[in-house]
C-alpha cells in the first residue's frame, strides 16, 4: 500500500476546485481530523504553491472576501460563456445605483437612498438585493417607524471578485459649489457616514 | 433675465460626459446604434434617436414611454439637460434649465402620461429657484441664504457620484458573466449530501408572505379552488407528454367515484381556461379528445 | 493589446472546469466561432495535454459516457467528504415561495413564478427543488420559447406527510392566519409605488 501522505497541497486543490463557494482558512483547516489540523501558516504556504501553479493556465486561485477559490480567468470569458444558453442576468441602473448607495454609505436605510436618488426606491430592488444576499438589515435607525438600515454582505464582495470594500471603485469626489474654498478635504470614498462627505452647501 | 430663447440646441455637440458605462446600464446613450457619441438621444424608437426635445407636443406615445424609462428620476434628466449642452453644474442657467424641464413635463402631462410625483415636484422647486433668481439680490444676503441654487447643486452632485459609482460597479468582473466558478466532480461514494429539513409551517408563511404582496387573496376563484383539482391538471399535462391526444372518458376511472370524476372535470376546465390543452370534438355527439395546444389529432 | 491566440488547450480547460456537467468533444467545439471550430483531432491532442498535466495533482481529467469531465482523484475523499457534512443549511425564503407556488398553481412556468413574486427565480432554486426531487417538468406551455411547466411529485407529498395535496391548508385558510397573527415587521418597507411593481392578477 502507498504509505506517502498526501501533501497538504493537494488536499487544498481537491476541496477548493470542488467547492462552489469560496472556502476559509478555518473552513479549509476543518476537513482535517483534529489531532491532524495544519496550522494557518502552512495552509497559507500551500496556497501560495497552488497560486504560482496556475501560471499559465486557465484558472487562477483568488482571494475574495469570504475566502479563497478557483475561478476560471476573465479572459476565458467568450469561449466559457457560450456553454449556457441563459445570459447572466442583468440589472438595471436602478439597482445599481441602489447598491452602489447601500455599499459607499452603509449603514443606510431607504430613506436615505431615495434622497439621494430622487425617487422612490422599489421594493423589487430591496428584495432582489436581499434575495441575493448582497445586502442584509443591519440595524435600525432609532427615529419613529424604526426603518432597517442596510449593509452589504461578504457574498455582495464575493460577487463582484472584491476583497473587501476598500477595493471598491474610489468615490468622486463633489467640486465645491464655492470654489474659492479648495481646501475641503473630502473622504475618497468610504466613509460610512454621510456628515463626512457632504460638501458644504452654504459660505461659512 | 429669463431668456426667451428656443431651448434648441445645435446638432454637432461633442461628447459631453465621460461616463464608463457598463453595457448593462440602460442609458439613453446605449440606445444608439453605431456607438457614435456625437449627440446623446434620449431615446431610440424603432430606430430613430430622439435627441431633441421634441418641439411640437406630438411624439407617439410608445416614444414617450422609452423617453421616460431612460431616466433614473428627476436628477437623472436635469443631469442629462445639463450635460447635454456642457453646462457646469455649479453655473446652471436655471430660467433655460427650467424652461427645458418644463416642457418636457408639460408634454407628459398634456398627453396624459403616468407622471412619477417626483418630476412635479422637481418642477415646483425649480420654479421656485427662478423666482427667487429673479428677486435683485443685496450683498448681505449672501450671508443668509447664499445661492438660491445651492440646495439644487448639492443634490445633483451627490446624485451623479453615485450614478458614476453604479457604473463603475457595473464594470466590475461579476461571476458567471466575466469570470465563472469551478465546479469540479467528486464521487459521493460514502457521503450522504445532507439535504437541509423544511417545515410545512415555513413553506405555508412563505406564501402567505408572498401571495400578501402580489394581493392574490383578494381573488375569490384561487380561495375556493381545490387543491387536487391542481394536482390533477399537473397529471393530465404530463399524460399528454407522451401521447399527443386523449380521449375524454380516459381522464375519468370509476374507483375514484363521484368525487375524482368532478375534480377530473374541473381540472380539465381549468386547463382549457389557461389554454393549456386544447378540448376538440368533430361532429356534435362525438368523440371529444383532450390534445396539447398546437398538435394535430390524427383523424 | 496582447495579441497571442489563447491556446485550445486553455480554452478546454476553463469550459471543463466551469462545466457542472461532462462536456463531449462537439459540446466543446460548439463554443468556438463557426469559422474557427477546432477538429477533433485537435481537440483530442489538446485534451491528452491537459490529463498528462493532471499528473501528481488532486484532480484527474476522465473520461466518462457522455463526455469529458474534471474529477477529483478518489484518494482525495476523506477530506472533500467533510465538506458536505459540515455544511448546516437552510432553505432560503425564495426557495420556499417558489416550492409553495409550484404546489398551489401547479402547472406553473418559472415566468408564472416571477410574475406573482415580483423578482426572478434562479436557476439554483428550480435546480435544488428537483435534485431533492420535489419537482419535476410536467409539460410545457405552448408559447414561444416553450417554458417548461413544474409540478409537485409524489415524493413531495411524502416528505411532508400528505395524502394528497387537499391536506394542504386552503388560500383562504391561510388569509385567515394572517389575520390572525399580523406580521409586521417582514417586510423592511413596503411599497412607494405599488402601480409599478404589483404582479397582475390575471389568474381570473
Amino acid at each position: 500500500m502507498n504509505n506517502t501522505p498526501t501533501p497538504l497541497k493537494n488536499i487544498l486543490e481537491a476541496i477548493l476546485l470542488a467547492s462552489r463557494e469560496p472556502l476559509s482558512p478555518k473552513q479549509m483547516a476543518a476537513v482535517f481530523p483534529d489531532d491532524e489540523q495544519p496550522t494557518t501558516a502552512d495552509i497559507g504556504k500551500a496556497l501560495e504553491e497552488l497560486a504560482q501553479e496556475c501560471a499559465g493556465r486557465a484558472v487562477k486561485l483568488n482571494r475574495v472576501a469570504s475566502g479563497w477559490r478557483y475561478q476560471v480567468r476573465e479572459s476565458m470569458a467568450p469561449w466559457v460563456a457560450k456553454l449556457w444558453q441563459e445570459r447572466p442576468q442583468r440589472y438595471s441602473r436602478a439597482l445599481l445605483e441602489t447598491l452602489a448607495l447601500i455599499a459607499y454609505r452603509q449603514p443606510i436605510t431607504r430613506g436615505d437612498i431615495e434622497e439621494v436618488r430622487g425617487v422612490s426606491v422599489s421594493s423589487n430592488i430591496i428584495r432582489t438585493l436581499q434575495e441575493r444576499e448582497w445586502i442584509r438589515v443591519v440595524g435600525h435607525r432609532d427615529v419613529p417607524g424604526k426603518p432597517a438600515l442596510f449593509g452589504t454582505t461578504k457574498a455582495f464582495l464575493d460577487y463582484f471578485d472584491l476583497s473587501s470594500l476598500d477595493d471598491l471603485p474610489t468615490l468622486a469626489e463633489i467640486a465645491d459649489l464655492e470654489s474659492i474654498e479648495p481646501e475641503l478635504a473630502l473622504e475618497p470614498a468610504m466613509d460610512a457616514r454621510p456628515s463626512a462627505e457632504q460638501a458644504p452647501t452654504s459660505t461659512g | 433675465m429669463e431668456s426667451a430663447s428656443n431651448t434648441n440646441t445645435s446638432q454637432d455637440e461633442g461628447p459631453t460626459t465621460d461616463d464608463r458605462q457598463s453595457p448593462d446600464l440602460v442609458l439613453p446613450q446605449d440606445r444608439q446604434h453605431d456607438g457614435r457619441q456625437a449627440e446623446m438621444p434620449f431615446a431610440v424608437v424603432q430606430g430613430q434617436p430622439f435627441t431633441q426635445l421634441p418641439r411640437d407636443l406630438y411624439i407617439p406615445p410608445d416614444a414617450l414611454e422609452v423617453f421616460l424609462e431612460a431616466f433614473e428620476g428627476p436628477l437623472d434628466l436635469l443631469l442629462y439637460l445639463i450635460r447635454r449642452q456642457n453646462l457646469d453644474i455649479l453655473e446652471i442657467p436655471i430660467a433655460e434649465i427650467t424652461k427645458q424641464y418644463m416642457t418636457y413635463v408639460e408634454m407628459l402631462r398634456e398627453l396624459q402620461f403616468d407622471l412619477a410625483a417626483e418630476y412635479l415636484v422637481m418642477a415646483a422647486i425649480l420654479a421656485e429657484i427662478k423666482s427667487r433668481m429673479l428677486l435683485p439680490r443685496q450683498p448681505s444676503d449672501d450671508e443668509d441664504e447664499g445661492d438660491p441654487r445651492a440646495e439644487l447643486v448639492r443634490r445633483l452632485q451627490e446624485y451623479e457620484r453615485f450614478k458614476q459609482a453604479a457604473a463603475d460597479l457595473g464594470e466590475l468582473p461579476r461571476e458567471s458573466r466575466d469570470y465563472f466558478l469551478t465546479e469540479v466532480h467528486f464521487e459521493h461514494t460514502q457521503v450522504v449530501r445532507v439535504s437541509p429539513e423544511v417545515d410545512l409551517n415555513d413553506m405555508l408563511s412563505a406564501l402567505r408572505d408572498v401571495l400578501s404582496r402580489a394581493e392574490l387573496f383578494s381573488h375569490h376563484i384561487i380561495q375556493r379552488e381545490q387543491l387536487s383539482v391542481r394536482e390533477r391538471m399537473s397529471h393530465i399535462i404530463d399524460r399528454l407528454r407522451d401521447t399527443p391526444w386523449i380521449e375524454f372518458p380516459e381522464l375519468f376511472s370509476a374507483e375514484e367515484g363521484r368525487s375524482g370524476v368532478v375534480v377530473a372535470f374541473l381540472a380539465l376546465m381549468e386547463l382549457t381556461r389557461e389554454q393549456l390543452v386544447d378540448l376538440v370534438q368533430h361532429e356534435p355527439l362525438g368523440q371529444i379528445y383532450i390534445k396539447r395546444p398546437g398538435s394535430k389529432l390524427p383523424i
